[in-house]
């Protein structure tokens, strides 16, 4: 009951807020949907410790779903270990977020649609952590979607906000496609979709092969990669990233929840969900590891040169998803959740925070035009340092350890890829200390770039949005030392009981705790280094970046437009499809087929008819005539046909 | 030589006999009245024609023969002609009623009138009796010769009487075409007599037909299809039933269509029955043809009885279809479309006599805008009729041509049947149009008030039996089975 | 209970509520059109009831026909009036007496002249459209099949927007020209095998060479009801014109009967052509996704729109026919019902804005959810049921039909789904420039939202819209004794059929 | 060549036949020349009964001709009434200026 | 021999008094050679033996029917310089179609065969000429029983062609006088003579 009631009481606050909005008043609806959301906040703290640390794993199924053949889904809610934790930080991080939201959507004139959404949220992410099997997987991961879509288009007046909501929408739906097909081939291979079964017969199936589009393929590996594009695409992994920074044109709170703690990591989730899949796929794994590193370094660049505050957060994300994603592809899942929990609170700090200060300037995001407030807003400045050095993995903030362990971990692997993941990890670990200490630094210290207006009116912001930083705040100091032990450290078998599988054949976790020194020291070195720098260029010596940028004129451009991702699938995909799809109406629908078809057809039919009334000449003659040639042809017929 | 004459001998043409005394009564009676009693004149030949349908309905039972020892007599009377018989006495009798008004208004109203449609239908009833082809010409030109009149009736109006030169020349061709035709068959067998021919094409003598016999069963075929207006024997259809006075179009358009299709029906299956291989491919190009030219033909038309013109030219061709199939499935649909055809033309040509603006006649196609509003009742039945025309399901329409397609098809046609259905769906293209016009457009100026109750009755006779068919199909199909199985008596034995 | 003719009464009780209709006669206009109205709305609701009665009576255990009802009709021949239903039909049945009422109260404000002829042609419409559904007699099921146009090119003609009478036209002429060559199959069966009882039919197996044209001529007639690429034309000028009552029953329930058709006669009849074409079939439904679905992008007419995308989605309709995987054909079957219910849905969205703005230029509208909320949840649910989403009737079906026919076919599969994604770009793109973004024009300034009357007419629909999304039990359940009969005998006839040719070898 | 058989006969009728059938449709101004050709049209099959009856022995042939002429009587009788209305309608019964209906 | 010449005269004289009827620039030179034309054809129906059809041909067809033509042909006084333009034109189609028409029907008129049992299907062979019935006679006994049908039918149709052509063309003028013979034969000398008292010698 408690945990059915922890999964559904934020869909059932979403209901009453949304339809009832309008009735309850705003503060209505903010009390039901942070009072549903903390109840399952605090729900979810016995259900941890009675899942993952009692090690109870249970599954509730509650009502039957998809049954048709052997396709037998039902709405079930399973609980294990990782289970467990998602369901920590979703409920945690969300429940702050609703807090914040209080606050900062203050002045809105919808707040009722908004907390309904963010519940709506909570729950569709609740379903996908709980799920069993993957339909229900599924319907987790577009109902995260479509909230993320309701949410970043919040603003519907604003013409960039519906864009980027549809673009993360379709993008989305990019990833969904492949991740569809890997059900269906999932289905295929296992005759189910329930991860019990599937997990318990991926051993027997491990050298089963499988027709895909003409050609013999290893199953488990089509299967895993066509759930990996799923994955990219939920987890903006390089090539259908394109979504995430657009992403922010939302609300922050939407920002920190969705598009930093919960969402985008449902990608890390799923495949550390699947892992005793993967575990079975060399290939597979690889190309995770080989996409999560060049994601790690991708967004990092990109990073170091964007000038929103909140689009430098959301590279940022993407950035550390792509550790998570190279963490699993050397089979280190443990790690990679260990990162998601860290990141998930620091990250959502920051975002927080970032919006502490945007609500501060006045709703202004560009970091150019900010500077020198951090006088003014003490509390959110410091918060922001503790967040930044947690992303920045300095020793014994949270994200330090969960880091640490994942290059390690890739170092650890041995293998090629394992090697290069470790070396693009580490420049992006350097840039990533860079790029936040370049952000705090623009923001909070210097002088002051925005007008007089504004800066008068820069203040610190409500309790109710400085105490969920706090909490958070909390998290980001400690989540870290307080795991450790658990997700990666001696005691990780035991407390994972299962949940995650690790084949002896992929050793890098246990190996984790035997690499040399040096590769354990580095990435802390250059995140020094990398802070150092920022210092350099924009508290020491401000004019060096913008002669960098002007030496490298090319580079700073291909990293200021994103490596020209967007533009690239403008022309590859945007407007060929548009284009294509004009031409298919005028020129196929309108003029081949109509044309041809029905219409032509008609033309056709109204010309003979024409012919043949003008042949109805009237002269008798004509008539006679034609009776003549018909005996005629008749006669003729028969003299040339008789039998 | 002497042969003692037995009254009874009569008996299976008494119908004939009957409205022939009728005629040459109100002959007498309209030449020794002062005024134009064209109105009594009417009605009486309207109550001989139904004390002839009763007559005709007794004398069905079985095959009997007249004028003439046994098989080979002149005339002959069975199922096939009672039935035939029944429909183009209804159909005379319903066109006749229709025309009262009509002709008082246009004040064209004469006793001669009812009498000429009179022997007119005299003629058709022996052309259906017809055993030998002396009494099929004779028949024929009885009928042809009233129709020749009664199309250049309206004799002050230059378009009906035009339409009596083409009528008549051309019919004249025809008859022509039919006799030289006729002559050659004599020529071969030796007799004209029906039953002879038969037994010499018949199976028990198996004679290769020689080529002069097929070319006689051309211009036989010929002939007998310029007066069911088949293609390329059509022509004059449009020309006759646009100038042609309006009553005079209806009964053209329904009882002496029904008569000679019969009549092809019994030259086809008697004489020719065994020669199934030579004829049918003329037949099958007569209603291909006819199909596809009615249909396509009628596409541009503006007056509304030319366009009934062809559209009954493609009926014709769905008809011929049930012929060319040959077989008791394919006569059966041919007498099922008759029937139906029959309700439908009359019908509509009840809508059509009633399209009078303030006194005025119009015949436009677009004077029928708006009918949807102005006239409910009327648009309706004429929507109804139009659809079942156009062949569309639950509508009687759709039963006839399913009928005559399912004899092709049976008969292994299937060719003909495809480009059938494929016509059919042109045809449908003008029956939609005027649907269009009398729903969808605006209304121009509305008709005058119908106060004529026979044609009402007609109207309201004619939609119910379209839409009623379809729940009480039985009665129809079991007496048009029964006469189609008169044709083919190897079949039923 | 059983012993009633009770699907004879579904599909003759809205004519008995026509004939009534005719009989109403008033001096005054508004008299007889809320009368008109008043009854037949009640006609349509108590035959609603009357087919959930024969739902109550079906016994979903049973994979046979039920409720048969036989009475001879035409003497001489076998065509006989036969009536039943299976699993498979008795949701068709359902679905079309669901609709009706909904359409009928949803033209009260849409639909001012002529009302009393409106509802006649929709009571006429109903008959014709259950009768087809429950016919068992290939040449009853032909009647009502081809009877449909009557009142439909009517509804369109008379009722219709601008170039109605082109779109008339060309609906009723495609749909005919398709259907009279099945109407020549359909006799060469009965020639053939003596007899036009479908479930005979289906167990007599006709020559390899025959089943290939019959298969061919059936499929001239479904493939332009579906419609499947590129015989699809008629469908957007027959959607944008019809009123939005006739869209929503020439989407809801028309396009249903060209797949019926598959799912009735082309499959079980003729399971070795299908074999041989099913190639055929599976290009063409995916051309017919993809194209449709790009040239849906681009539309400027919002029924335009949802018309195309109304051809995409019956392209993954036929794909799950024709995988003839258990999953595919529940999941074809699936997505129809909801199809029919979200798309009626969709198009009655649209009529809501355009009984207001008459426009239905996507360009004349934004930012209606400033001055619509309760339009705007309503949309958004059907655009999210469009798009299929899970917990939305629109997922369950399209995820079964690619998943079954991924067990058959990747190629297919992979194409197909590219659909979900182009799919979410154009009902997206639509729903944001309809409801949202600022609201600029004027004249929508004033726009009120829904009134209780349109709440009440989609209220149903929602309710059915996420309870097929959530609990789909309900209605696939019945479907599977059906469908696994169906399947079986397919699965015999083409194991004969390939042991047939093994033999010829 | 000097003994006359039936095929002389049905010749010189097959020409007499097709005269008619020529004149009908290559006569394009007198209505009456039309009406004329049918008489011979007539004429060729009553010279057709004629000789196959007396080839065949047969009275039956001369019978039929006898109705076929009764026939032509009456049908020229009507034919020429026709015309003659025609005339009194349009002021001439040149073939093409028959030509009101059309189409 | 002889007889040979003879059909060869009447035949030749039939095809182009026939030629002469469709091509004749005047109307009236072409009924005067159809009628040139039934006379050759009745000279052949006696070669043929049919003499009652010949004289029919000659009385009836002659004298009653190309003399109504003639009749016609004078009352409507058409204008003979408009006619016989244009009946080239079509000529070389019409003229071939015609033509082939011709040759396939010689074609299989040079072979012409009967039925086999032709006998057995005479249903009224003609008497030998010995037993004395001559041709009009034995006409006539089959017209009057056996075919008494058919000869009531053509009387119907004579009697239509009365009515028809009454009805087409009889108007009754306003100002046309009739001899009313009643009106004649009820006249009385009361009522119509009047006697007149004339003075005598009065001079007029």
């Amino acid at each position: 009951m408690m945990y059915v009631l922890a999964i559904f009481l934020p869909l059932l606050a979403s209901l009453v807020a949304g339809l009832f909005g309008r009735t309850l008043g705003d503060r209505g609806a903010q009390i039901v949907t942070c009072g549903a959301v903390g109840t399952s906040a605090l729900l979810s703290i016995p259900i941890f410790l009675t899942v993952a640390m009692e090690g109870h794993a249970v599954t509730i199924t509650l009502l039957s779903w998809i049954q048709s053949g052997t396709v037998d889904v039902s709405w079930a809610l399973k609980f294990d270990t990782l289970t467990a934790v998602m369901m920590i930080v979703v409920t945690w991080v969300s429940f702050m977020v609703h807090v914040y939201s209080v606050g900062y959507m203050s002045h809105d004139p919808s707040i009722p649609r908004f907390m309904s959404y963010l519940s709506l949220f909570t729950f569709a992410m609740l379903m996908l952590v709980t799920s069993d099997n993957l339909v229900q997987l599924f319907f987790g991961w577009e109902g995260v979607g479509v909230a993320s879509y309701l949410l970043i288009g919040f603003w519907y007046e604003k013409p960039s906000a519906c864009s980027a909501a549809i673009k993360a929408f379709l993008v989305n739906r990019v990833g969904d496609f492949g991740f569809a097909l890997g059900i269906f081939g999932a289905y295929f291979l296992f005759d189910t979709v329930s991860f019990d079964v599937i997990f318990a017969v991926a051993p027997e199936k491990a050298a089963a092969t499988v027709v895909f589009f003409g050609h013999e393929w290893h199953a488990i590996t089509i299967v895993c990669l066509l759930l990996f594009v799923g994955a990219m695409g939920k987890s903006a992994q390089l090539g259908l990233h394109t979504w995430l920074p657009d992403a922010m044109e939302g609300p922050t709170p939407v920002s920190a929840l969705i598009h930093a703690a919960t969402m985008v990591t449902a990608g890390v989730f799923m495949v550390a969900r699947m892992s005793p899949l993967f575990e079975y796929s060399a290939t597979a794994l690889m190309v995770v590891t080989v996409v999560g590193a060049a994601t790690a370094f991708f967004a990092a660049t990109v990073g170091c040169v964007q000038n929103d505050i909140k689009r430098v957060i959301a590279y940022s994300t993407c950035s550390q998803l792509g550790y998570m994603f190279f963490a699993i592809g050397v089979s280190a899942y443990q790690a990679a959740i260990f990162h998601l929990m860290t990141h998930a609170f620091f990250k959502a700090l920051l975002f927080l925070g970032a919006g502490s200060v945007i609500h501060a300037m006045s709703d202004e995001q560009d970091i150019r035009r900010m500077g020198g407030i951090w006088r003014h807003v003490k509390v959110t400045w410091a918060l922001m340092w503790i967040g930044s050095l947690a992303l920045a993995g300095i020793p014994f903030f949270a994200g330090y350890y969960s880091k640490d362990v994942i290059l390690e971990a890739a170092w650890a692997a041995g293998s090629p890829v394992g090697q290069m993941a470790y070396w693009l990890g580490i420049a992006a670990a350097f840039m990533t200390a860079f790029y936040s200490w370049r952000l705090l630094i623009l923001v909070f210290h210097g002088k002051p770039r925005a007008d007089e207006r504004v800066m008068a009116h820069v203040h610190e912001s409500p309790a109710v949005m400085i105490v969920p930083l706090l909490v958070l705040a909390t998290g980001a100091v400690f989540a870290g030392w307080v795991g450790y032990e658990l997700f990666v450290g001696h005691e990780q078998l035991h407390f994972w009981a299962g949940a995650i599988k690790n084949l002896p054949e992929h050793p890098a976790l246990e190996n984790v705790h035997h690499v040399p020194g040096w590769v354990a020291l580095a990435p802390t070195v250059v995140a020094v280094s990398g802070i150092t720098l920022a210092f350099i260029f924009y508290l020491v010596a401000p004019v060096l970046p913008g002669l960098l940028a002007k030496t490298f004129n090319g580079v700073y451009r291909f990293l200021l437009n994103k490596w020209y991702f967007d533009e690239l699938y403008d022309v590859l995909f945007v407007r060929p499809a548009f284009r294509l799809g004009r031409g298919l109406w005028k020129g196929g629908d309108g003029a081949l087929i109509d044309g041809v078809g029905p219409d032509g057809v008609a033309a056709a039919t109204r010309v003979i008819a024409a012919r043949v009334a003008r042949a109805q000449s009237g002269y008798l003659y004509h008539y006679a005539f034609a009776m003549l040639i018909g005996v005629a042809a008749f006669v003729t017929w028969y003299m040339f046909n008789a039998r | 030589m002497t042969q003692t004459f037995a009254f009874s001998s009569l008996v299976p043409a008494l119908p004939e006999l009957f409205l022939t005394v009728a005629a040459l009564a109100l002959l007498m009676l309209g030449v020794f009245r002062k005024e134009d009693g064209c109105r009594q004149s009417t009605l009486l030949a309207i109550i001989a024609m139904a004390i002839a349908l009763v007559l005709t309905s007794q004398l069905g039972g079985s095959v009997s023969y007249a004028f003439g020892g046994g098989e080979a007599g002149l005339f002959v009377m069975d199922g096939f002609g009672a039935f035939t018989k029944a429909m183009v006495l209804l159909g005379s009798a319903f066109t006749l009623g229709m025309s009262g008004t009509f002709l008082e208004r246009e004040k064209i109203g004469r006793f001669e009138y009812p009498v000429l449609v009179l022997f007119a239908t005299v003629g058709m009833m022996i052309m259906i009796s017809a055993n030998d082809f002396m009494s099929l010409y004779l028949g024929l030109e009885l009928q042809s010769l009233s129709l020749y009149v009664l199309a250049a009736y309206h004799r002050d109006n230059l378009k009906a009487t035009e339409a009596g030169v083409k009528y008549f020349v051309l019919g004249a061709l025809a008859s022509g075409m039919l006799l030289y035709g006729a002559s050659l068959l004599y020529g071969f067998v030796g007799t004209t007599s029906f039953d002879g021919l038969a037994k010499v094409f018949g199976a028990e003598h198996a004679v290769r037909p020689s080529l002069g016999v097929i070319i006689g069963m051309v211009f036989v075929l010929a002939g007998l299809a310029f007066k069911i207006s088949a293609v390329p024997f059509h022509m004059w259809a449009p020309d006759v039933y646009e100038g042609a006075p309006t009553p005079v179009t209806a009964f053209f358009a329904v009882a002496p269509k029904i008569a000679a299709l019969a009549l092809f029906t019994r030259v086809i299956t008697g004489p020719f029955g065994d020669l199934a291989g030579e004829w049918r491919q003329v037949v099958i190009f007569l209603a291909l043809a006819s199909m596809f030219l009615g249909a396509f033909a009628a596409i541009g038309q503006t007056n509304i009885k030319r366009l009934m013109a062809y559209s009954s030219i493609g009926h014709v061709g769905f008809a011929l279809v049930g012929i060319a199939a040959n077989s008791v499935l394919g006569i059966q649909g041919l007498l099922i479309y008759l029937a139906i055809y029959l309700f439908m033309n009359t019908g509509v040509f009840a809508i059509i006599l009633s399209m009078r603006q303030k006194g005025r006649l119009v015949e436009g196609i677009d004077d029928l805008a708006g009918l949807g509003k102005t006239h409910p009742a009327m648009a309706f039945v004429m929507m109804v009729l139009m659809f079942s025309m156009a062949g569309i399901p639950p509508l009687a329409g759709f039963w006839g041509k399913l009928y005559v397609f399912l004899a092709a098809v049976e008969s292994g046609l299937m060719a003909l049947a495809i480009l059938g259905v494929l016509s059919s769906v042109v045809s449908a293209y003008y029956y939609l149009r005027i649907i269009k016009v009398m729903y969808f457009d605006e209304a121009l100026e509305p008709f005058d008030r119908q106060t004529d109750r026979p044609m009402r009755l007609v109207m309201g006779l004619s939609a119910l039996v379209v839409l009623v068919f379809t729940f009480i199909p039985g009665p129809l199909l079991v007496g048009a089975k029964a006469a189609a199985a008169v044709l083919f008596p190897a079949a039923a034995g | 209970m059983t012993d009633w003719p009770l699907l004879t009464i579904t599909t003759f009780l809205p004519l008995v509520g026509a004939l009534f209709i005719l009989t109403i006669r008033h001096d005054k206009a508004e008299v007889v059109a809320r009368n008109a109205r008043n009854v037949a709305l009640l006609t349509s609701l108590a035959t609603f009831v009357v087919s959930l009665a024969v739902y109550g009576a079906f016994d979903p255990k049973i994979a046979d026909f039920q409720l048969k009802e036989t009475v001879a009709w035409f003497p001489g021949t076998t065509i006989a009036y036969t009536m039943g239903v299976d699993g498979i039909s008795v949701w068709f049945v359902l679905l079309s007496t669901f609709l009706t009422p909904i359409c009928i109260l949803s033209s009260v404000g849409a639909v001012e002249s002529r009302v009393k002829e409106y509802m006649v042609a929709f009571l006429v419409l109903e008959t014709m459209m259950v009768g087809m559904f429950a016919a068992l007699d290939l040449v009853l099921f032909y009647v009502f099949f081809e009877g449909v146009l009557i009142p439909m090119f009517i509804i369109i003609g008379v009722w219709g927007g601008q170039r109605r009478v082109y779109a008339a036209f060309k609906l009723f002429l495609y749909t005919l020209a398709g259907s009279v060559l099945m109407l020549v199959a359909m006799l060469a069966m009965y020639i053939e095998a003596h007899t036009t009882d479908i479930p005979t039919l289906m167990g007599h197996s006709f020559p390899q060479a025959m089943q290939v044209w019959l298969w061919l001529a059936f499929f001239a007639s479904f493939a332009v009801k579906v419609p499947m690429w590129p015989v699809h034309t008629w469908l957007p000028d027959a959607h944008v014109e019809a009123p939005t009552a006739g869209s929503v029953i020439l989407a809801g329930v028309l396009l249903k009967m060209g797949a019926y058709g598959f799912i009735r006669f082309s499959i079980p009849m003729f399971p070795e052509a299908s074999v041989t074409f099913t190639p055929l079939i599976y290009t063409l439904s995916i051309v017919a996704v993809v194209y449709t679905s790009l040239v849906a992008l681009v539309q400027e007419d919002m029924k335009k729109l949802i018309a195309y995308s109304s051809i995409a989605h019956m392209g993954f309709v036929t794909i799950g026919i024709f995988s003839m995987t258990t999953q595919g054909v529940e999941g074809a079957l699936f997505q129809m019902l909801s199809h029919g219910v979200v798309s009626g849905a969709l198009f009655l969205c649209v009529g809501v804005v355009y009984d207001r703005m008459h426009t239905r230029e996507i360009t004349r509208y934004g930012g209606l959810v400033e001055r619509m909320p309760k339009y705007a949840v309503v949309f958004m649910l059907m655009t999210m049921a469009s798009v299929g989403l899970p917990g939305t009737s629109g997922f369950v079906g399209e995820f079964l039909v690619l998943l079954g026919a991924f067990q058959v076919n990747t190629w297919v599969s992979a194409f197909a789904a590219t659909g979900m994604v182009l799919g979410a770009a154009y009902m997206l793109l639509l729903y944001r420039r309809v409801v949202f973004g600022r609201m600029v024009r004027e004249d929508l300034k004033t726009i009120v939202d829904m009134s209780p009357r349109e709440l009440a007419v989609f209220a149903p629909l929602i309710v059915v819209v996420i309870w097929m999304g959530i609990y789909p039990p309900t209605f696939l359940d019945p479907m599977h004794a059906s469908v696994a009969k169906l399947i079986d005998n397919y699965g015999l006839a083409r194991a004969a059929a390939d042991a047939l040719t093994l033999a010829a070898r | 060549m000097f003994a006359i058989g039936l095929s002389h006969y049905l010749t010189v009728a097959a020409i007499l036949f097709t005269l008619g059938v020529a004149g009908i449709f290559l006569n394009r101004k007198n209505v009456i020349i039309i009406m004329m050709s049918v008489e011979l049209m007539l004429l060729a099959v009553n010279l057709n009964l004629v000789a196959f009856s007396s080839f065949l022995g047969d009275l039956v042939g001369q019978v039929f001709a006898m109705f076929v002429l009764t026939v032509a009587a009456a049908e020229a009788a009507i034919g020429l009434a026709i015309v003659v209305v025609f005339f009194r309608n349009r002021g001439t019964i040149a073939v093409e200026e028959i030509s009101q209906l059309k189409g | 021999m002889i007889a040979a010449l003879i059909f060869y005269m009447f035949a030749a004289f039939t095809v182009g008094a026939g030629v002469m009827v469709i091509s004749a620039r005047n109307p009236v030179h072409s009924v005067l050679f159809l009628i040139l034309a039934f006379f050759n054809a009745a000279g052949l129906f006696l070669l043929l033996g049919a003499e009652f059809l010949a004289m029919v041909l000659v009385v009836v067809y002659v004298g009653a029917v190309a003399v109504l033509f003639l009749f016609v042909v004078m009352m409507l006084d058409i204008n003979l310089s408009e006619l016989r333009e244009g009946f080239l034109t079509y000529l070389p189609t019409g003229g071939v179609i015609a033509l082939v028409l011709l040759v396939e029907l010689a074609v299989t008129f040079g072979g012409w065969a009967f039925a086999p049992d032709v006998e057995a299907l005479v249903q009224a062979p003609v008497q030998a000429a010995a037993s004395g019935v001559t041709n009009t006679e034995a006409l006539g006994a089959l017209i009057y029983t056996k075919y008494v049908f058919l000869f009531q039918a053509s009387g119907l149709i004579l009697l239509v062609a009365m009515i028809g052509t009454i009805l087409l063309t009889l108007r009754t003028r306003p100002g046309s006088r009739k001899q009313k013979i009643a009106a004649q034969v009820a006249r009385t000398a009361k009522n119509s003579v009047e006697l007149v008292k004339v003075p005598t010698g009065g001079g007029i």
